[in-house]
Protein backbone atom coordinates (compact mmCIF):
# COMPACT_ATOMS: atom_id res chain seq x y z
CA UNK A 1 0.00 0.00 0.00
CA UNK A 2 1.16 3.23 -0.94
CA UNK A 3 1.33 6.13 1.33
CA UNK A 4 1.44 9.53 0.14
CA UNK A 5 2.40 12.85 2.05
CA UNK A 6 1.85 16.42 1.45
CA UNK A 7 3.01 20.15 2.90
CA UNK A 8 4.41 20.08 6.85
CA UNK A 9 3.26 16.51 7.13
CA UNK A 10 5.81 15.52 4.52
CA UNK A 11 8.21 18.21 6.09
CA UNK A 12 8.03 16.31 9.53
CA UNK A 13 7.95 12.98 8.19
CA UNK A 14 10.34 13.49 5.82
CA UNK A 15 9.36 11.96 3.29
CA UNK A 16 7.10 12.20 0.08
CA UNK A 17 5.86 8.73 -0.25
CA UNK A 18 6.83 4.85 1.23
CA UNK A 19 5.29 1.81 0.37
CA UNK A 20 4.07 -0.17 3.25
CA UNK A 21 2.89 -3.72 4.24
CA UNK A 22 0.31 -3.28 6.37
CA UNK A 23 0.10 -5.49 9.88
CA UNK A 24 -2.72 -7.46 10.54
CA UNK A 25 -5.90 -5.29 12.20
CA UNK A 26 -5.30 -2.00 10.79
CA UNK A 27 -8.74 -1.61 9.35
CA UNK A 28 -9.62 2.42 9.13
CA UNK A 29 -7.36 5.40 8.65
CA UNK A 30 -7.84 5.74 12.79
CA UNK A 31 -6.04 2.48 12.81
CA UNK A 32 -3.45 3.04 10.42
CA UNK A 33 -2.56 6.49 12.36
CA UNK A 34 -2.13 4.67 15.60
CA UNK A 35 0.24 2.40 14.17
CA UNK A 36 2.34 4.81 11.94
CA UNK A 37 3.16 6.91 15.56
CA UNK A 38 4.50 4.20 16.48
CA UNK A 39 6.92 3.39 14.02
CA UNK A 40 9.15 6.76 15.13
CA UNK A 41 9.34 10.09 16.29
CA UNK A 42 8.87 12.04 12.87
CA UNK A 43 5.65 9.96 12.69
CA UNK A 44 4.81 11.00 16.07
CA UNK A 45 5.84 14.40 15.56
CA UNK A 46 3.51 14.56 12.30
CA UNK A 47 0.37 13.06 13.86
CA UNK A 48 0.45 14.70 16.99
CA UNK A 49 -2.52 16.62 16.57
CA UNK A 50 -4.30 13.78 15.04
CA UNK A 51 -7.55 15.90 14.36
CA UNK A 52 -5.86 18.31 12.62
CA UNK A 53 -4.22 15.28 9.75
CA UNK A 54 -6.46 14.99 6.51
CA UNK A 55 -6.58 11.91 4.73
CA UNK A 56 -7.58 10.72 1.48
CA UNK A 57 -7.93 7.37 -0.09
CA UNK A 58 -7.21 6.83 -3.95
CA UNK A 59 -8.06 10.54 -4.50
CA UNK A 60 -10.79 11.13 -2.03
CA UNK A 61 -11.32 13.13 1.10
CA UNK A 62 -11.90 10.34 4.14
CA UNK A 63 -12.87 10.37 7.69
CA UNK A 64 -10.88 8.57 10.40
CA UNK A 65 -13.36 5.65 10.69
CA UNK A 66 -12.77 5.60 6.59
CA UNK A 67 -12.37 1.26 6.10
CA UNK A 68 -8.69 0.89 4.17
CA UNK A 69 -9.29 -2.48 3.13
CA UNK A 70 -8.41 -2.36 -1.22
CA UNK A 71 -7.00 1.17 -1.07
CA UNK A 72 -4.32 1.69 -3.47
CA UNK A 73 -2.85 4.97 -2.03
CA UNK A 74 -3.41 6.59 0.88
CA UNK A 75 -2.68 10.63 1.70
CA UNK A 76 -2.11 12.51 4.93
CA UNK A 77 -1.84 16.25 4.45
CA UNK A 78 -2.50 19.59 6.60
CA UNK A 79 -6.34 21.38 6.27
CA UNK A 80 -6.27 23.09 2.74
CA UNK A 81 -5.22 26.67 2.04
CA UNK A 82 -5.43 26.63 -2.09
CA UNK A 83 -7.79 29.18 -3.98
CA UNK B 1 -18.76 19.58 -19.41
CA UNK B 2 -16.66 21.88 -17.08
CA UNK B 3 -12.98 22.54 -17.80
CA UNK B 4 -10.50 22.01 -14.99
CA UNK B 5 -6.71 22.44 -15.27
CA UNK B 6 -3.56 22.49 -13.08
CA UNK B 7 -0.68 24.42 -14.25
CA UNK B 8 2.00 26.01 -13.27
CA UNK B 9 1.80 28.46 -15.69
CA UNK B 10 0.12 31.83 -15.53
CA UNK B 11 -3.53 31.59 -17.45
CA UNK B 12 -5.18 33.99 -19.73
CA UNK B 13 -8.16 34.94 -18.62
CA UNK B 14 -9.92 37.21 -21.38
CA UNK B 15 -8.70 33.77 -23.56
CA UNK B 16 -11.05 31.55 -21.26
CA UNK B 17 -13.54 33.63 -21.22
CA UNK B 18 -13.89 33.73 -25.27
CA UNK B 19 -13.47 30.10 -25.67
CA UNK B 20 -16.43 29.68 -22.82
CA UNK B 21 -18.76 32.46 -24.68
CA UNK B 22 -17.40 32.82 -28.06
CA UNK B 23 -20.12 32.08 -30.94
CA UNK B 24 -23.19 31.57 -28.32
CA UNK B 25 -26.37 33.33 -28.18
CA UNK B 26 -27.93 31.35 -25.18
CA UNK B 27 -25.45 33.06 -22.47
CA UNK B 28 -26.57 35.93 -20.55
CA UNK B 29 -23.97 36.65 -17.66
CA UNK B 30 -20.43 35.08 -17.13
CA UNK B 31 -18.86 35.76 -13.46
CA UNK B 32 -15.08 35.71 -13.62
CA UNK B 33 -13.41 35.00 -10.05
CA UNK B 34 -9.69 35.65 -9.71
CA UNK B 35 -7.40 35.13 -6.57
CA UNK B 36 -4.41 36.76 -6.37
CA UNK B 37 -1.65 36.18 -4.20
CA UNK B 38 -0.43 39.59 -2.10
CA UNK B 39 2.53 40.90 -0.82
CA UNK B 40 0.96 41.37 2.86
CA UNK B 41 2.27 44.48 3.08
CA UNK B 42 5.47 43.70 1.73
CA UNK B 43 6.02 40.89 3.51
CA UNK B 44 6.52 38.49 1.18
CA UNK B 45 8.27 37.63 -2.00
CA UNK B 46 6.22 34.82 -3.14
CA UNK B 47 3.40 31.98 -2.90
CA UNK B 48 4.73 28.25 -3.22
CA UNK B 49 1.97 26.51 -4.23
CA UNK B 50 2.07 22.20 -3.20
CA UNK B 51 -0.65 20.30 -4.64
CA UNK B 52 -1.37 16.57 -5.01
CA UNK B 53 -1.48 15.96 -8.53
CA UNK B 54 -4.45 13.51 -9.88
CA UNK B 55 -6.66 14.35 -6.65
CA UNK B 56 -6.46 18.05 -7.21
CA UNK B 57 -7.86 17.47 -10.70
CA UNK B 58 -10.53 14.92 -9.26
CA UNK B 59 -11.47 16.87 -6.35
CA UNK B 60 -12.32 19.68 -7.99
CA UNK B 61 -13.98 18.11 -11.15
CA UNK B 62 -16.25 16.60 -8.14
CA UNK B 63 -17.06 20.29 -6.53
CA UNK B 64 -17.33 21.37 -10.43
CA UNK B 65 -20.73 18.82 -10.98
CA UNK B 66 -21.98 19.67 -8.04
CA UNK B 67 -22.06 22.73 -8.94
CA UNK B 68 -23.71 22.19 -12.30
CA UNK B 69 -26.30 19.97 -10.54
CA UNK B 70 -27.00 23.08 -8.40
CA UNK B 71 -27.28 25.59 -10.57
CA UNK B 72 -28.24 25.42 -14.38
CA UNK B 73 -24.62 26.79 -15.89
CA UNK B 74 -24.19 26.84 -19.23
CA UNK B 75 -20.21 26.91 -18.81
CA UNK B 76 -17.58 26.22 -15.95
CA UNK B 77 -13.86 27.24 -16.02
CA UNK B 78 -11.15 26.53 -13.06
CA UNK B 79 -7.97 26.68 -13.41
CA UNK B 80 -5.54 26.41 -10.40
CA UNK B 81 -1.90 27.42 -10.43
CA UNK B 82 1.11 25.63 -8.99
CA UNK B 83 4.52 26.15 -7.75
CA UNK B 84 6.02 29.89 -6.62
CA UNK B 85 3.71 32.69 -7.02
CA UNK B 86 4.75 36.05 -7.09
CA UNK B 87 2.63 39.02 -5.44
CA UNK B 88 0.12 40.47 -8.24
CA UNK B 89 0.33 37.16 -10.35
CA UNK B 90 -3.01 35.32 -10.55
CA UNK B 91 -3.46 31.64 -8.45
CA UNK B 92 -7.07 30.65 -9.09
CA UNK B 93 -10.23 31.40 -11.74
CA UNK B 94 -13.22 30.44 -11.57
CA UNK B 95 -15.40 31.57 -14.68
CA UNK B 96 -18.93 30.44 -14.17
CA UNK B 97 -21.67 31.10 -17.67
CA UNK B 98 -25.44 31.08 -17.13
CA UNK B 99 -28.78 32.39 -18.73
CA UNK B 100 -29.20 34.81 -15.72
CA UNK B 101 -26.57 36.50 -13.28
CA UNK B 102 -27.71 35.06 -10.10
CA UNK B 103 -26.49 31.26 -11.38
CA UNK B 104 -23.14 32.54 -12.35
CA UNK B 105 -22.62 34.34 -9.15
CA UNK B 106 -23.51 31.72 -6.79
CA UNK B 107 -21.98 29.01 -8.92
CA UNK B 108 -18.11 31.03 -8.54
CA UNK B 109 -18.80 31.70 -5.12
CA UNK B 110 -19.60 27.90 -4.01
CA UNK B 111 -16.98 27.28 -6.37
CA UNK B 112 -14.04 29.38 -4.02
CA UNK B 113 -15.72 28.29 -0.78
CA UNK B 114 -15.22 24.56 -1.95
CA UNK B 115 -11.89 24.92 -3.52
CA UNK B 116 -10.42 26.41 -0.71
CA UNK B 117 -11.51 23.81 1.78
CA UNK B 118 -11.77 21.27 -0.35
CA UNK B 119 -8.95 21.18 -3.45
CA UNK B 120 -6.00 19.57 -2.10
CA UNK B 121 -3.52 22.83 -2.35
CA UNK B 122 -1.13 24.11 0.63
CA UNK B 123 0.51 27.85 0.26
CA UNK B 124 3.70 28.51 2.06
CA UNK B 125 5.37 32.04 2.39
CA UNK B 126 8.44 33.23 1.12
CA UNK B 127 9.36 36.20 3.01
CA UNK B 128 11.20 39.71 1.18
CA UNK B 129 14.19 39.20 3.59
CA UNK B 130 14.65 35.79 2.04
CA UNK B 131 13.79 33.30 4.04
CA UNK B 132 11.39 30.71 3.42
CA UNK B 133 8.47 31.36 5.56
CA UNK B 134 5.42 29.38 7.58
CA UNK B 135 2.96 27.31 5.74
CA UNK B 136 -0.04 29.08 5.48
CA UNK B 137 -3.25 28.17 8.57
CA UNK B 138 -6.50 27.36 7.33
CA UNK B 139 -9.08 29.84 8.26
CA UNK B 140 -11.78 29.00 10.11
CA UNK B 141 -14.06 31.60 8.05
CA UNK B 142 -12.97 29.69 5.55
CA UNK B 143 -15.14 26.63 6.76
CA UNK B 144 -17.47 28.84 7.77
CA UNK B 145 -17.93 30.07 4.25
CA UNK B 146 -18.88 26.40 3.14
CA UNK B 147 -21.18 25.96 5.63
CA UNK B 148 -23.52 28.11 4.25
CA UNK B 149 -24.44 25.91 1.30
CA UNK B 150 -24.84 22.93 3.41
CA UNK C 1 -12.49 55.94 -6.88
CA UNK C 2 -14.29 53.59 -8.88
CA UNK C 3 -14.32 54.10 -12.91
CA UNK C 4 -17.71 54.60 -14.81
CA UNK C 5 -18.29 54.67 -18.26
CA UNK C 6 -21.30 54.89 -20.70
CA UNK C 7 -20.36 54.38 -23.95
CA UNK C 8 -21.33 52.94 -27.61
CA UNK C 9 -18.28 51.14 -27.78
CA UNK C 10 -17.35 47.35 -27.29
CA UNK C 11 -15.22 47.43 -24.03
CA UNK C 12 -11.93 45.16 -23.51
CA UNK C 13 -12.35 43.12 -20.00
CA UNK C 14 -8.39 41.93 -19.96
CA UNK C 15 -7.30 45.28 -20.51
CA UNK C 16 -9.84 46.88 -17.73
CA UNK C 17 -8.56 44.08 -15.18
CA UNK C 18 -5.19 44.98 -15.74
CA UNK C 19 -5.80 48.68 -15.58
CA UNK C 20 -7.64 47.93 -11.93
CA UNK C 21 -4.63 45.23 -10.46
CA UNK C 22 -1.38 46.10 -12.59
CA UNK C 23 1.52 46.51 -10.22
CA UNK C 24 -0.91 46.39 -7.12
CA UNK C 25 0.01 43.54 -4.14
CA UNK C 26 -2.50 44.35 -1.93
CA UNK C 27 -5.30 42.69 -4.00
CA UNK C 28 -6.29 39.40 -3.33
CA UNK C 29 -9.49 38.97 -5.64
CA UNK C 30 -11.54 40.34 -8.53
CA UNK C 31 -14.78 39.14 -9.14
CA UNK C 32 -15.66 41.06 -12.92
CA UNK C 33 -19.34 40.04 -13.86
CA UNK C 34 -20.18 40.44 -17.51
CA UNK C 35 -23.91 40.93 -18.81
CA UNK C 36 -24.30 39.41 -22.37
CA UNK C 37 -27.09 40.20 -25.16
CA UNK C 38 -28.98 36.85 -25.71
CA UNK C 39 -30.71 35.78 -29.01
CA UNK C 40 -33.86 34.56 -27.04
CA UNK C 41 -33.62 31.35 -28.50
CA UNK C 42 -32.58 32.34 -32.19
CA UNK C 43 -35.94 35.19 -31.91
CA UNK C 44 -33.44 38.21 -31.22
CA UNK C 45 -31.42 39.86 -33.59
CA UNK C 46 -30.11 42.70 -31.47
CA UNK C 47 -31.41 44.28 -28.16
CA UNK C 48 -31.30 48.14 -28.83
CA UNK C 49 -30.29 49.82 -25.14
CA UNK C 50 -31.40 53.43 -24.74
CA UNK C 51 -29.79 55.68 -21.62
CA UNK C 52 -29.96 59.20 -19.96
CA UNK C 53 -27.16 60.34 -20.47
CA UNK C 54 -26.27 62.32 -17.50
CA UNK C 55 -28.29 60.40 -14.80
CA UNK C 56 -26.51 56.96 -16.12
CA UNK C 57 -23.38 58.19 -15.31
CA UNK C 58 -24.77 59.78 -11.74
CA UNK C 59 -27.08 57.38 -11.14
CA UNK C 60 -24.39 54.31 -11.41
CA UNK C 61 -21.68 56.55 -9.51
CA UNK C 62 -24.23 56.85 -6.64
CA UNK C 63 -24.69 53.20 -6.54
CA UNK C 64 -20.44 52.41 -6.51
CA UNK C 65 -20.52 54.93 -3.93
CA UNK C 66 -22.76 53.37 -1.48
CA UNK C 67 -21.01 50.03 -2.72
CA UNK C 68 -17.43 51.23 -1.80
CA UNK C 69 -19.05 52.44 1.72
CA UNK C 70 -20.08 48.79 2.47
CA UNK C 71 -17.53 46.35 1.53
CA UNK C 72 -13.34 47.31 2.01
CA UNK C 73 -13.12 47.36 -1.81
CA UNK C 74 -9.57 48.04 -3.74
CA UNK C 75 -10.95 49.12 -6.22
CA UNK C 76 -14.68 49.22 -8.82
CA UNK C 77 -14.85 50.04 -12.68
CA UNK C 78 -18.26 49.82 -13.93
CA UNK C 79 -18.72 50.13 -17.87
CA UNK C 80 -22.44 50.21 -19.62
CA UNK C 81 -23.39 50.15 -23.28
CA UNK C 82 -25.66 51.89 -25.16
CA UNK C 83 -27.17 51.25 -28.52
CA UNK C 84 -27.31 48.32 -30.36
CA UNK C 85 -25.99 45.14 -29.70
CA UNK C 86 -26.01 42.09 -31.43
CA UNK C 87 -26.19 38.58 -29.36
CA UNK C 88 -23.21 37.38 -27.74
CA UNK C 89 -22.08 40.64 -27.19
CA UNK C 90 -21.30 42.02 -23.83
CA UNK C 91 -23.70 44.84 -22.17
CA UNK C 92 -22.25 45.45 -19.03
CA UNK C 93 -18.88 45.15 -16.63
CA UNK C 94 -18.73 45.35 -13.05
CA UNK C 95 -15.30 44.75 -11.63
CA UNK C 96 -14.48 44.69 -8.44
CA UNK C 97 -11.23 44.18 -6.61
CA UNK C 98 -10.78 43.71 -2.70
CA UNK C 99 -8.44 42.01 -0.22
CA UNK C 100 -10.54 38.87 0.74
CA UNK C 101 -12.88 36.94 -1.81
CA UNK C 102 -15.99 37.82 -0.26
CA UNK C 103 -16.11 41.43 -0.54
CA UNK C 104 -15.43 41.26 -4.09
CA UNK C 105 -18.01 39.07 -4.69
CA UNK C 106 -20.63 40.97 -2.90
CA UNK C 107 -19.85 44.40 -3.92
CA UNK C 108 -20.10 42.54 -7.98
CA UNK C 109 -23.42 41.39 -7.08
CA UNK C 110 -25.17 44.82 -5.09
CA UNK C 111 -23.73 46.76 -8.30
CA UNK C 112 -25.70 44.61 -10.61
CA UNK C 113 -29.12 44.29 -8.38
CA UNK C 114 -29.03 48.40 -8.40
CA UNK C 115 -27.88 48.83 -11.96
CA UNK C 116 -30.92 46.67 -12.68
CA UNK C 117 -33.51 48.80 -11.12
CA UNK C 118 -32.25 51.76 -11.00
CA UNK C 119 -29.33 52.49 -13.81
CA UNK C 120 -31.35 54.63 -16.56
CA UNK C 121 -31.54 52.16 -19.43
CA UNK C 122 -34.18 50.81 -21.21
CA UNK C 123 -34.04 47.92 -23.53
CA UNK C 124 -35.87 47.42 -26.48
CA UNK C 125 -35.93 43.81 -28.61
CA UNK C 126 -34.89 44.24 -32.39
CA UNK C 127 -36.01 40.35 -34.09
CA UNK C 128 -34.89 38.34 -36.64
CA UNK C 129 -38.03 38.94 -38.80
CA UNK C 130 -36.71 42.29 -38.96
CA UNK C 131 -39.40 44.01 -36.85
CA UNK C 132 -38.94 46.23 -34.28
CA UNK C 133 -40.20 44.25 -30.96
CA UNK C 134 -41.46 45.42 -27.56
CA UNK C 135 -39.31 47.22 -24.63
CA UNK C 136 -38.21 44.37 -22.04
CA UNK C 137 -40.64 44.77 -19.24
CA UNK C 138 -38.86 44.91 -16.45
CA UNK C 139 -39.34 42.14 -13.52
CA UNK C 140 -40.30 41.11 -10.29
CA UNK C 141 -36.92 38.92 -9.61
CA UNK C 142 -34.76 41.67 -10.11
CA UNK C 143 -36.94 44.11 -7.48
CA UNK C 144 -37.04 40.94 -5.61
CA UNK C 145 -33.03 41.04 -5.81
CA UNK C 146 -32.71 44.70 -4.97
CA UNK C 147 -34.49 44.01 -1.81
CA UNK C 148 -32.37 41.84 0.30
CA UNK C 149 -29.50 44.27 0.55
CA UNK C 150 -32.03 46.52 2.72
CA UNK D 1 -38.64 74.14 -16.99
CA UNK D 2 -37.43 71.13 -18.62
CA UNK D 3 -39.24 67.67 -19.57
CA UNK D 4 -37.31 64.87 -20.80
CA UNK D 5 -38.73 61.83 -22.00
CA UNK D 6 -37.56 57.86 -22.21
CA UNK D 7 -38.47 54.58 -23.76
CA UNK D 8 -42.00 54.15 -23.92
CA UNK D 9 -43.13 57.47 -22.03
CA UNK D 10 -40.60 59.54 -25.02
CA UNK D 11 -42.84 57.42 -27.66
CA UNK D 12 -46.60 57.65 -26.21
CA UNK D 13 -45.83 61.68 -25.91
CA UNK D 14 -44.14 61.70 -29.22
CA UNK D 15 -41.45 64.16 -28.63
CA UNK D 16 -37.65 63.18 -26.34
CA UNK D 17 -38.23 66.39 -24.45
CA UNK D 18 -40.09 70.45 -24.33
CA UNK D 19 -39.25 73.28 -22.20
CA UNK D 20 -42.93 74.27 -20.59
CA UNK D 21 -43.82 77.10 -18.10
CA UNK D 22 -44.79 75.59 -14.70
CA UNK D 23 -48.44 77.19 -13.72
CA UNK D 24 -49.74 78.08 -10.47
CA UNK D 25 -50.32 75.27 -8.17
CA UNK D 26 -48.11 72.62 -9.36
CA UNK D 27 -46.03 71.40 -6.44
CA UNK D 28 -45.25 68.04 -6.99
CA UNK D 29 -44.47 65.43 -9.61
CA UNK D 30 -47.74 64.19 -8.77
CA UNK D 31 -49.45 67.61 -9.48
CA UNK D 32 -47.75 67.85 -12.79
CA UNK D 33 -48.49 64.45 -13.96
CA UNK D 34 -52.33 65.63 -13.22
CA UNK D 35 -51.73 68.69 -15.10
CA UNK D 36 -49.90 66.87 -18.37
CA UNK D 37 -52.61 64.72 -18.52
CA UNK D 38 -54.93 67.76 -19.23
CA UNK D 39 -52.59 68.43 -21.99
CA UNK D 40 -53.28 66.03 -24.42
CA UNK D 41 -54.25 62.66 -25.33
CA UNK D 42 -50.80 61.32 -25.30
CA UNK D 43 -50.17 62.70 -22.39
CA UNK D 44 -53.20 60.64 -21.14
CA UNK D 45 -51.83 57.88 -22.65
CA UNK D 46 -47.92 58.00 -21.57
CA UNK D 47 -49.48 58.32 -17.69
CA UNK D 48 -52.65 56.15 -18.06
CA UNK D 49 -50.89 54.00 -15.38
CA UNK D 50 -49.41 56.46 -12.58
CA UNK D 51 -47.85 53.83 -10.69
CA UNK D 52 -45.81 52.28 -13.40
CA UNK D 53 -44.31 55.96 -14.83
CA UNK D 54 -41.16 56.84 -12.94
CA UNK D 55 -39.50 60.46 -12.40
CA UNK D 56 -36.02 62.19 -11.49
CA UNK D 57 -35.19 65.34 -10.38
CA UNK D 58 -32.08 66.80 -11.83
CA UNK D 59 -30.98 63.37 -12.74
CA UNK D 60 -31.90 61.69 -8.95
CA UNK D 61 -34.85 59.56 -8.61
CA UNK D 62 -37.79 60.74 -6.76
CA UNK D 63 -40.93 59.55 -5.49
CA UNK D 64 -44.38 61.46 -6.83
CA UNK D 65 -44.58 63.78 -3.51
CA UNK D 66 -41.17 65.29 -4.44
CA UNK D 67 -41.39 69.03 -4.89
CA UNK D 68 -40.63 70.50 -7.68
CA UNK D 69 -39.73 73.48 -7.23
CA UNK D 70 -36.02 75.18 -8.58
CA UNK D 71 -36.22 71.73 -10.46
CA UNK D 72 -34.29 72.56 -13.48
CA UNK D 73 -35.13 69.16 -15.38
CA UNK D 74 -37.62 66.64 -14.55
CA UNK D 75 -37.35 63.60 -16.17
CA UNK D 76 -40.81 60.64 -17.06
CA UNK D 77 -39.62 56.80 -18.18
CA UNK D 78 -40.81 53.16 -17.68
CA UNK D 79 -39.48 50.96 -15.12
CA UNK D 80 -35.69 50.42 -15.69
CA UNK D 81 -34.67 47.42 -17.78
CA UNK D 82 -30.05 48.28 -17.97
CA UNK D 83 -27.69 45.58 -16.87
Amino acid sequence: MKLVYFAWVRERIGKTDETIALPEGIATIADLVRWLKTKGEEYEYAFENEAVVRAAIDHVHVKPDAPIAGAREIAFFPPMTGG
Amino acid sequence: MSVIRIQAEPFDSAAETEALTGGRGDIGATVAFTGFCRDEGGRLSALELEHYPGMAEAEIARIAGDAEERWPLLGLTVIHRFGLIRPGEPIVLVLAASAHRQAAFEAASFMMDYLKNRAPFWKREHLTDGTTGAWVEAKAEDDAAMERWI
